[in-house]
């Protein structure tokens, strides 16, 4: 009964090598290789941001993505950022020195004479957390659902956002449309002034109308992106957004001149609190355009008109262009101008009596008219692997209309709208490779 | 539950699983670490032990062996992919349907050898081609079964490794990172690496007979693994005859001519114990068939009874 | 036995059901081959199941199917199954590299200027068109998500066993 | 007026669209990239949205979510 076995044996080893590494890896050679790269994904940076006498800015944001079916992803980010230093107050700069109070009520700060009145108070902590869930409907539709949350000592904001993308025309056009709802809740310092009454002098309280208040922001997009050709796209939006509720600033305040046109304080109450609408219905237009160059540097450009029934409009142009070099690295500098006309309500100071008859003030620089200009360098690399490690330098300055020939009396001779120099520096990493997700994992779990 | 114990310059870890006494040498001196990495090893092999013990009735193995149509889990079909494949590079000499002839074979040294009458009963039981193996379905006929046991113990040895270097991949300190380790299971063992000195482990390799004193042989193993196959003390014997425990499942026979046991060093503890069982398989040509293979092997036969070797490149 | 059965009904459901799966002649075509650029023309396979996917090294399920596609061609070659993955990639390095990655042991031909992808009326990447040994057409698959794979191999095994 | 105009844009690109030449599946190598994504880095968007959101009054355009803050 044995089977006689006379030929020579063969040479199996490395069939049998070949068959035991799928056995033992789960999966075939290939698929841990490809499997990573697509699976998750994990982007972060450090921003410094930094205005010239003013505030200080460290934000660090953690973006992670992870492909939790086909085609269907998690996103979740996370944010924080410290921030210190001044900002302006409202208040505009006078020949002689002058006493706040500061938002707590409980002391006073003063500043110099023809300087600008700076709030010195801010120094704040934010924490925020959004989380996206991104899932195919069908082969040509795509939905979107958004939460966040962010959180500051004296403001919370949460808010929800769906969308939907739908691809027609062989998948060269996608019609977008997008919703979000925000519910954001201030408990400013002090309490909630109400709107043109007085800043008192130290020890004396202001008055108030409740600790906090809150407002809604709710937005709807509607987008076309279209291909034009291998090298080109295009995307046009158009959105709307309304918000309802408490839109002052808490801790802005306007100047009180004489009725005299001297340009000095007035002697009692030189101050009151900013008043503004308690409804904001704004709109966009946004475009923007792609194209990749024969010489594959691609150009990146968009514009957006805004207006708003405050009576503000603006537009922005953006360009980014950027350059590749051999071996993964890349340069891309950034050019944005940025123009804005004031809200209707933007005064830079009031005269005596003006609080009584207007409906609404507020001095703030931000609906004032100015000019934006950002110039800045992007630098950055890309490893065979998939990673990427960037850095940017930027300038940024904010320059308002000079408005000092309309200004009265001593007035004259002041710089009555803040101008700002900031600097910005940013440091990128973006990983996505399995032993990095597997190293950072060991890290946590240490 | 598993045990320590602290060496000169590393740990070993104890346990019990599949019938053997297990091992875990691991070249650190965090005690921390090392009791980690034996609980990793031995919930791997404690894990695929229950997965696949023919001795259950409560695994996937059992619900396969009762002839129902079965969707098996990835890792079994990968077991199952496996098994065809030696099949077809063995010419049908591997085949894990050939465990029934059990009912006719108990290798206790006695005289009780079986009719051919009773061979001949169980052979329409045995041959991978009568499986239908469609991924991920299987389904038996009835009366046969499969049986892991020629490829479970070195297929724990490798994956319990495996799991330890992918642990030892994801440790953030650079100490942690350099950590080898070595698990043996009752002789198959498997390691992850080379020692932290950059050396290979020592392992010495006795005779398996207990009437033999040879020198042990001591190689250094820096990658892979070790298995080996046979045991000297499995036999019968009628009328002079000796009918080696090695079945050819083509036959239902004892192969004639084998080794008592052959040991193999390959790139996986599952090479080496696919290695050195196909060897016991070729009979008398079991040395040719190794030495086809180029790899390094020691080989012990009954008649001559002593060992030999090929030098370790 | 059983997977026979389930894998007829499969592939009946989706010839009778979906008239864009019904079938007809697969266009012929030549094709350089990687790495080792012989040229391989679909007549060669008749006799044979063809699945030919379109690809590209910058899409991502192409990128997640090759594991896979390695998968089914350890298991079916030998039952008469070929996979040819033809790149649309226009740039012959990035397949270089991608296939020097992956090492897929099933055929990769090349066809930058998208000449067969047009006689295929490609509408997305990627598409399987499964051909039997007749070489017609059976089913067209668009896109490759995990849960298509068992669908893919039910209809690979009904055509190989037919 | 305005809505007139939006109208007349999103007309006058369908009908772009319908004289385009679509780009077919198996050119899509350059969109593919991530440089050619509309958001081709989504943190710096993220984060000069978030600077210039609390330096100017007009905010929002490209996308629609993501949060307020009550910045200085």
């Amino acid at each position: 009964m044995q089977l006689k076995k006379t030929q020579r044996p063969r040479n199996i080893r490395r069939q049998l090598a070949a068959a035991t590494c799928t056995l033992l890896a789960g999966t075939t050679h290939a698929g841990s290789l490809i499997a990573s790269g697509d699976n998750w994904k994990i982007d972060s940076a450090l921003l410094i941001y930094a205005e010239k006498d003013r505030v200080s800015l460290a934000e660090g944001v953690l973006n992670i993505r992870k492909e939790i079916d086909d085609d269907e992803f998690i996103n979740a980010r996370i944010v924080t950022d410290v921030l210190t230093g001044s900002s302006p107050n409202g208040a505009v700069p006078s020949n002689t020195a002058q006493t706040f109070t500061n938002p707590s009520g409980n002391s006073s700060y003063t500043e110099a004479a023809n300087t600008t009145p700076l709030n010195h108070t801010f120094k704040d902590l934010r924490n925020a957390l959004s989380v996206e869930w991104d899932t195919p409907f069908s082969r040509s539709l795509r939905g979107t659902l958004g939460g966040n949350i962010s959180r500051e000592y004296d403001y919370l904001s949460t808010g929800i956002s769906v969308s939907l993308a739908q691809d027609i025309n062989q998948r060269n056009t996608t019609l977008t449309l997008g919703i979000s709802l925000n519910k954001d809740t201030w408990d400013p310092v002090g309490g909630v002034p109400v709107g043109f009454t007085a800043m008192p002098a130290f020890p004396a309280k202001k008055a108030i109308d409740g600790a906090k208040t809150d407002k809604t922001v709710k937005d709807i997009l509607f987008g076309v992106t279209q291909i034009i050709n291998r090298q080109t796209l295009m995307q046009l939006n158009y959105s709307r957004g309304q918000s309802d509720g408490y839109l002052t600033d808490p801790y802005k305040i306007l100047s009180v001149l004489e009725n005299d046109g001297s340009g000095n304080l007035r002697g009692t109450n030189p101050y009151v609190y900013e008043n503004r609408p308690d409804q904001r219905t704004h709109q966009s237009l946004y475009w923007k355009g792609v194209h990749q160059f024969h010489n594959e540097n691609v150009l990146n450009v968009s514009y957006r008109y805004f207006w708003d029934d405050w009576g503000i409009q603006s537009h922005t142009v953006d360009l980014r262009y950027r350059f590749d070099f051999d071996g993964g690295h890349y340069l891309q500098p950034h050019l944005r101008y940025y123009q804005q006309g004031a809200a209707d309500f933007y005064r830079q100071t009031l005269t005596d009596g003006e609080e009584n008859t207007l409906s609404y003030a507020s001095a703030d620089y931000r609906l004032g008219e100015f000019v934006t200009q950002t110039i800045g360098l992007k630098y950055g690399f890309e490893f065979k692997n998939g990673a990427e490690i960037n850095f940017r330098a930027e300038m940024i300055t904010q320059k308002g209309k000079d408005r000092s020939a309309d200004a009265v009396g001593i007035l004259q001779n002041q710089q009555l709208f803040p101008d700002n120099e900031a600097y910005l520096l940013q440091g990128g990493l973006s990983l996505d490779s399995d032993m990095v997700i597997k190293y950072i994992m060991g890290f946590f779990k240490k | 539950m598993p045990g320590l114990e602290r060496k000169a310059d590393y740990f070993v870890g104890h346990f019990d699983a599949m019938a053997s006494n297990c091992e875990v040498l691991i070249d650190t001196e965090d005690e921390n670490l090392a009791q980690e990495i034996t609980r990793l090893a031995a919930a791997e092999v404690c894990r695929i032990e229950q997965k696949y013990s023919r001795y259950r009735d409560d695994n996937v193995l059992h619900q396969i062996n009762q002839g129902a149509i079965t969707r098996v889990d990835e890792e079994t079909a990968r077991l199952l992919d496996y098994a065809q494949q030696l099949y077809q590079l063995s010419e049908g000499q591997f085949d894990v349907t050939s465990g029934v002839l059990r009912q006719a074979w108990h290798f206790d040294g006695s005289d009780k050898i079986p009719t051919t009458a009773r061979i001949d009963t169980l052979l329409p039981l045995i041959g991978w081609g009568k499986i239908q193996w469609h991924h991920p379905h299987i389904q038996l006929a009835k009366g046969m079964e499969i049986d892991f046991g020629g490829i479970g113990k070195e297929y724990a040895a490798d994956r319990a490794a495996l799991n330890i270097s992918t642990f030892i991949a994801g440790q953030s300190d650079t100490h942690a990172q350099n950590t080898a380790a070595l698990v043996n299971l009752g002789g198959d063992l498997a390691v992850t690496g080379p020692r932290k000195n950059g050396h290979g482990w020592q392992i010495g390799v006795t005779s398996g007979t207990s009437t033999l004193s040879l020198p042990a042989v001591d190689f250094s193993l820096k990658q892979g693994g070790v298995a080996t196959s046979g045991d000297a003390n499995r036999y019968l014997e009628k009328d002079g005859v000796r009918y080696g425990h090695v079945l050819d499942p083509r036959t239902g026979w004892p192969v004639e001519g084998a080794p008592a046991a052959v040991t193999v060093i390959a790139a996986s503890c599952t090479d080496a114990g696919m290695l050195s069982t196909m060897a016991l398989l070729h009979g008398p040509a079991a040395e040719d068939f190794l030495r086809e293979q180029s790899v390094p092997y020691w080989c012990q036969w009954h008649n001559r009874e002593i060992v030999e070797r090929t030098p370790y490149p | 036995m059983f997977s026979r059965l389930s894998a007829l009904s499969v592939t009946l459901l989706f010839v009778f059901a979906v008239p864009a799966f019904a079938v007809e002649p697969a266009p012929d075509f030549t094709l350089p081959t990687f790495p080792d650029d012989r040229e391989i023309s679909l007549k060669d396979f008749r006799g044979r199941v063809v699945y030919l996917d379109f690809w590209a090294t910058w899409c991502p399920p192409c990128r997640k199917s090759f594991p896979w596609m390695d998968e089914m061609h350890e298991r079916y070659k030998d039952e008469g199954l070929t996979i040819i993955a033809i790149s649309v990639d226009k740039k012959r390095e990035l397949i270089e590299q991608f296939i020097k990655k992956t090492e897929p042991a099933f055929i990769i031909a090349h066809d930058p200027s998208g000449k067969v992808a047009i006689a295929y009326e490609l509408r997305a990447m990627p598409t399987t068109y499964l051909i039997d040994r007749d070489g017609q057409v059976v089913m067209t698959h668009m896109g490759f998500r995990s849960s298509d794979k068992d669908k893919l191999e039910a209809t690979i095994q009904s055509l190989l066993e037919k | 007026m305005l809505k007139t105009l939006l109208f007349s844009t999103c007309i006058a690109l369908a009908l772009s669209a319908c004289s385009l030449e679509p780009v077919q599946p198996w050119d899509r190598d350059l969109l593919a990239q991530q440089k050619m994504q509309l958001v081709a880095d989504p943190l710096e968007i993220y984060l000069d949205e978030h600077t210039y959101f609390s330096k100017e009054a007009s905010s929002g355009g490209q996308s629609v979510g993501g949060g307020g803050c009550g910045c200085n």
